[in-house]
């Protein structure tokens, strides 16, 4: 029935997947760093390239050719393992994401769950990265990336629960295809309940949270921690690091896109297909990127202070609602 | 968040913060005692880039030291200039013409606003919002632009002469800083916009690093640390000196104590040096920029005078020794975030490590002045 | 309780507002200046390195070697010289240096200057790897100028 | 008035001119008018006249046109910490602490500059100990914020400050053994 085999399909998905993820890591780095520009007014990476488009290239050579040393007292196969760690998960997340109906590497029942394991493990790489390079800043931020993920799961989880209420399905190809135009996007869902806007914010300023995104980048607070856990990493291994940052970045926006924008649907129901998928997680990333470049960074007490006293009662009661509209019609 | 009761069993750990930290701002060094991420003691270490600009005052003549003035303070220089000059002037008894103490006045309030934001923007810099720091530079490099156009320099100003100015100002100065006025105007509601009304700004700063009133007399801090702690105390008002008396302003006091009040007195503090300088444009008078009888080899009568002036980060005070000849005796500087950055140390005790990046950052902090 | 709704409108409201200040801020111009291909006419009253000023008439210095200038100079960086020559009753300039390394522009030599021999320049792309490109010797640079 | 109040508290710290007085404590109350620089080019700027002016009193008004200050006090190395104490309970804070060597007369000089923030007054608080044993009690106890300036004057001149928490050097290296400010210090 299907001309290619199952496993050389995987295999050139995956490829793909990972190189999907390399090129949206280089050119994230650069939105950010233009966007950055242009909000601050002035140009951005201008040299490289037309619109410096060849910047991260030159940026990615650079990082490849430096040298990759073991700064003194850290932990040899920690220090090596951990920029994997975070990188790897996120890459695997990608595995379940429907690009289109059919552009997907693995239509599986419990994708959304399969989405959430993996997020959990890249802290991991955070936390050992932070250990192993035997750096009190590196601890530190190490420390907080931990308390932080463990604050912001509560609450993601807790609206992804009454998203799943409301689909009925862990199918992420399944809860696209319930939100066919921009009046049936589980954002505007007002049937299924009325708090449903608070909870698609509620799920975006949870998963800047989980990828350590400003307002939210205690981990790598740069005035305070210099780089984090990413202090004493050279070359390379801050570069995968790097990777997995935005490729988390990517994954937490591309699951509100499917949860709550309706993925690869058109708005209007006309022509749906991958290009709308796109168009939509970049639109969210671009979000991203200017909520980073607009606020300070909140400090510790106010980031639990936000999970606990706002996020986590507003999630709660959206659950309870959501149940009962559930029940009563 | 001093509610947190340090135990005595725990272990704690010494972290250096600096000499080369984005949040020091130049190359001072604390040495901090942490217990987790809070602070159980803050040293300061000072000295990283000391060059004795007192015992470079007892070797040269007392116009040679004009231009070491720039280099101590080197975001509000001209204050800096203003101070040893007048303090030189008090001692050699040198009545300086009124026109150049207008822009003296103009040309030190115009270098105040550029010292604040650019505080401004390192602040919310320390907090981790990195556009209002290029906001705050756009605006800032337009008042480089007009002094550059006066004295010829656009950070370490050497304008001041005894006796007056260099050299007198032209229209388009004037026209310019009329226009930055204005421009300056519609900006900051943008950055009350941007930063002083975000709720994140707010919980960051609000009850955060109190310095109680007590603690500003026995460390003797002044400038927006002692305003900001209900302190009515600028010496513009209270020790009017140079033309300031002519002129209607206000002093912003907050007695919150807080960071949040520490930041809210710059803030106003740069209408209010709007206020007076449109003020002087208006009212500046002809005549001479400098005074006609200055002696050309100075020798101020033996004896020791003081001289202070407010300077952005609090009152800069000269105290010479004269004995008589060509050369100070003894020329002691009292920078005012020497004393304003000792209370760092009690203020800190206790608080998260990001809370006192936040407090050390609402000192204000220019090393090379600490350090001198 | 109301507190707690009231700080959380008023809280979303001004991020809100900050959204929109950098929103609007990026679809403003840019103020940089590009600065290798676009440069900016220096004030006339830049203070550069000092050099000296040309006579109209002779096309030579106007120095009258009074020493004036090194005198006046904080950091001793200028070292004049010069001599009679035969006949004359002025004395004309021979050397005149300016050690750049330890100048502080402050202006002080241009200020004492009675016959205005010595002007500010508006060089400032004086980047160099070699200390000793940054003693300048300023009658030859007059004398390459004319 | 506030200037009134502190100078007859500060009258009972004060260097008395009548009782105690020794020989040295004379030379320290004299005029520093008088000194001349050892080696100046320009010695003759000083009126000829002006040695035979009345040592100054202890403590004295000043004129705050010509000098800047309100109020000068002379008191004895062992009172400036109740000279302190009087001023702090008058609110006055501590501007700055320093030292002026007068080689000539084999002695140094340390000034404590107080300033008041509701009512302008500036009081000059001096005291003279020996070159030879440079010692005098700290305030630091009384005004924290002294810590640093008394630590600089130990820096720059080596006068000790007995009671002192920590006077290892604070803006010269930590090894620093010499004292650049001493009037016969060469580097």
């Amino acid at each position: 029935m299907n001309p290619i085999p199952e496993v050389l399909r995987l295999v050139i998905y995956l490829t793909c997947l990972i190189l999907f993820a390399a090129l949206n890591a280089a050119y994230l780095v650069w939105v950010e760093r233009k966007g950055a520009g242009h909000i601050q007014r002035r140009i951005g990476p201008k040299e490289v390239g037309p619109f410096g488009l060849l910047q991260p290239l030159a940026d990615g050579i650079k990082l490849m050719t430096k040298q990759l040393f073991l700064p003194a007292g850290v932990d040899p196969v920690l220090f090596k393992v951990a920029p994997i760690l975070l990188l790897v998960p996120a890459v695997m997340s990608f595995v379940t994401i429907p690009f289109s109906e059919t552009l997907v590497a693995r239509d599986i029942n419990l994708g959304l769950l399969m989405i959430f394991a993996f997020a959990s493990v890249n802290v991991l790489g955070v936390l050992i990265g932070g250990w192993a390079s035997n750096n009190k800043y590196a601890v530190i931020s190490a420390a907080r990336a931990v308390s932080q993920n463990v604050a912001y799961e509560i609450p993601m989880l807790i609206t992804v629960i009454t998203m799943v209420m409301v689909t009925q399905t862990m199918n992420l190809n399944e809860i696209v295809m319930q939100q066919p135009n921009i009046f049936k996007w589980y954002v505007f869902r007002f049937t299924a309940s009325p708090l449903m806007p608070v909870a698609f914010l509620i799920f975006f300023i949870c998963s800047l949270a989980e990828t350590n995104r400003a307002p939210f980048d205690l981990a790598e607070a740069e005035s305070e921690l210099i780089a984090g856990a990413y202090t004493e990493y050279p070359g390379m291994g801050f570069g995968v690091f790097f990777m997995g940052e935005y490729a988390n970045i990517v994954i937490g926006c591309a699951v509100t896109t499917i949860l709550f924008l309706g993925g690869w649907q058109c708005p209007f129901g006309l022509a749906p297909g991958w290009w709308w998928f796109l168009a939509k997680l970049y639109l969210l990333i671009w979000t991203v990127v200017w909520i980073r470049w607009t606020y300070p960074r909140v400090q510790f007490y106010a980031l639990l202070n936000l999970s606990w006293k706002v996020l986590i009662p507003i999630s709660l009661v959206n659950l309870l609602l959501t149940g009962a509209m559930i029940k009563v019609f | 968040m001093s509610e947190f009761a340090l135990s005595q069993t725990q272990e704690t750990f010494v972290m250096n913060l600096g000499p080369q930290h984005p949040a020091t701002h130049g190359v001072l060094r604390v040495k901090l005692t942490m217990d987790g991420e809070y602070v159980v003691r803050a040293e300061p270490v000072l000295g990283y880039i000391h060059r004795m600009h007192e015992k470079m005052g007892e070797n040269r003549t007392w116009a040679k030291f004009l231009p070491n003035t720039g280099r101590m303070d080197y975001l509000h220089a001209l204050a800096y200039n203003h101070g040893h000059v007048m303090a030189v002037e008090r001692a050699a008894g040198i009545e300086v013409p009124e026109r150049a103490e207008y822009l003296r006045v103009i040309t030190t309030e115009l270098n105040r606003i550029s010292s604040h934001l650019l505080w401004f923007g390192a602040f919310v810099l320390d907090l981790g919002g990195f556009t209002p720091l290029l906001y705050a530079f756009d605006d800032r490099e337009q008042i480089l632009d007009l002094l550059e156009g006066v004295t010829g320099s656009r950070l370490t100003y050497c304008y001041y002469r005894f006796g007056g100015v260099y050299n007198d100002v032209e229209d388009d100065f004037l026209v310019g800083t009329k226009a930055f006025i204005s421009r300056l105007r519609s900006r900051l509601p943008m950055y009350h916009g941007l930063v002083t009304k975000n709720i994140i700004l707010i919980k960051r700063l609000k009850d955060i690093g109190p310095i109680p009133p007590d603690m500003v007399t026995r460390y003797g801090a002044t400038g927006p640390v002692a305003r900001g702690s209900g302190f009515n105390f600028d010496l513009r008002k209270n020790e009017p000196y140079s033309v300031y008396p002519e002129f209607d302003f206000d002093i912003p006091v907050y007695t919150e104590c807080d960071s949040m009040a520490r930041y809210m007195v710059r803030m106003d503090e740069m209408e209010q040096s709007m206020r007076i300088i449109e003020q002087a444009i208006d009212k500046l008078p002809e005549g001479p920029v400098k005074a006609k009888k200055v002696p050309k080899t100075l020798k101020p009568p033996a004896g020791d005078y003081y001289c202070a002036v407010e300077a952005a980060r609090g009152s800069f005070g000269v105290r010479i020794v004269s004995d008589g000849t060509n050369t100070p005796y003894r020329l002691k500087l009292r920078s005012p975030t020497y004393s304003n950055l000792s209370l760092f140390e009690e203020a800190s005790e206790g608080m998260l490590l990001a809370d006192a990046l936040a407090l050390m950052g609402s000192l204000d902090l220019v090393i090379p002045e600490i350090d001198r | 309780m109301s507190g707690y709704f009231t700080e959380l409108f008023t809280g979303t409201k001004s991020l809100a507002i900050g959204l929109g200040i950098t929103i609007k801020a990026f679809f403003q111009p840019v103020v940089t200046l590009q600065y290798p291909y676009e440069t900016l006419e220096m004030k006339p009253r830049f203070r550069g390195h000092i050099q000296l000023t040309q006579d109209e008439e002779t096309g030579e210095s106007k120095c009258i070697v009074c020493g004036m200038c090194q005198k006046a100079c904080p950091t001793g960086c200028i070292t004049v010289a010069g001599k009679k020559p035969e006949g004359s009753k002025k004395k004309a300039l021979t050397r005149y240096i300016l050690n750049f390394t330890t100048c502080s522009l402050c202006g002080q030599c241009v200020e004492s200057c009675k016959p205005n021999a010595i002007e500010f320049s508006k060089d400032y792309n004086l980047a160099s790897f070699d200390k000793n490109d940054f003693i300048f010797d300023l009658l030859k640079r007059l004398k390459e100028k004319s | 008035m506030l200037l009134d109040t502190i100078k007859k508290e500060l009258a009972a710290v004060a260097l008395s001119t009548e009782e105690e007085v020794s020989a040295e404590d004379l030379a320290a109350t004299e005029t520093p008018e008088t000194v001349e620089r050892a080696e100046g080019e320009a010695p003759a700027e000083a009126p000829e006249g002006k040695e035979e002016e009345k040592p100054r009193p202890p403590i004295m008004e000043t004129d705050y046109r010509a000098k800047g200050f309100h109020l000068d006090v002379q008191v004895a190395p062992d009172k400036v910490v109740e000279a302190a104490k009087i001023l702090y309970k008058e609110n006055f804070f501590i501007e700055a602490v320093t030292g002026v060597d007068w080689l000539k007369e084999e002695e140094f000089e340390v000034v404590y500059d107080y300033n008041n923030m509701a009512e302008l007054c500036r009081v000059v608080v001096r005291t003279r100990v020996p070159r030879s044993t440079p010692q005098l009690p700290t305030i630091s106890e009384v005004y924290a914020g002294a810590n640093w300036h008394e630590r600089e004057t130990h820096d720059f001149f080596g006068i000790e400050f007995m009671g002192h928490p920590d006077l290892s050097p604070l803006l010269l290296p930590e090894d620093a053994d010499f004292h650049p400010l001493l009037k016969d210090y060469t580097p």
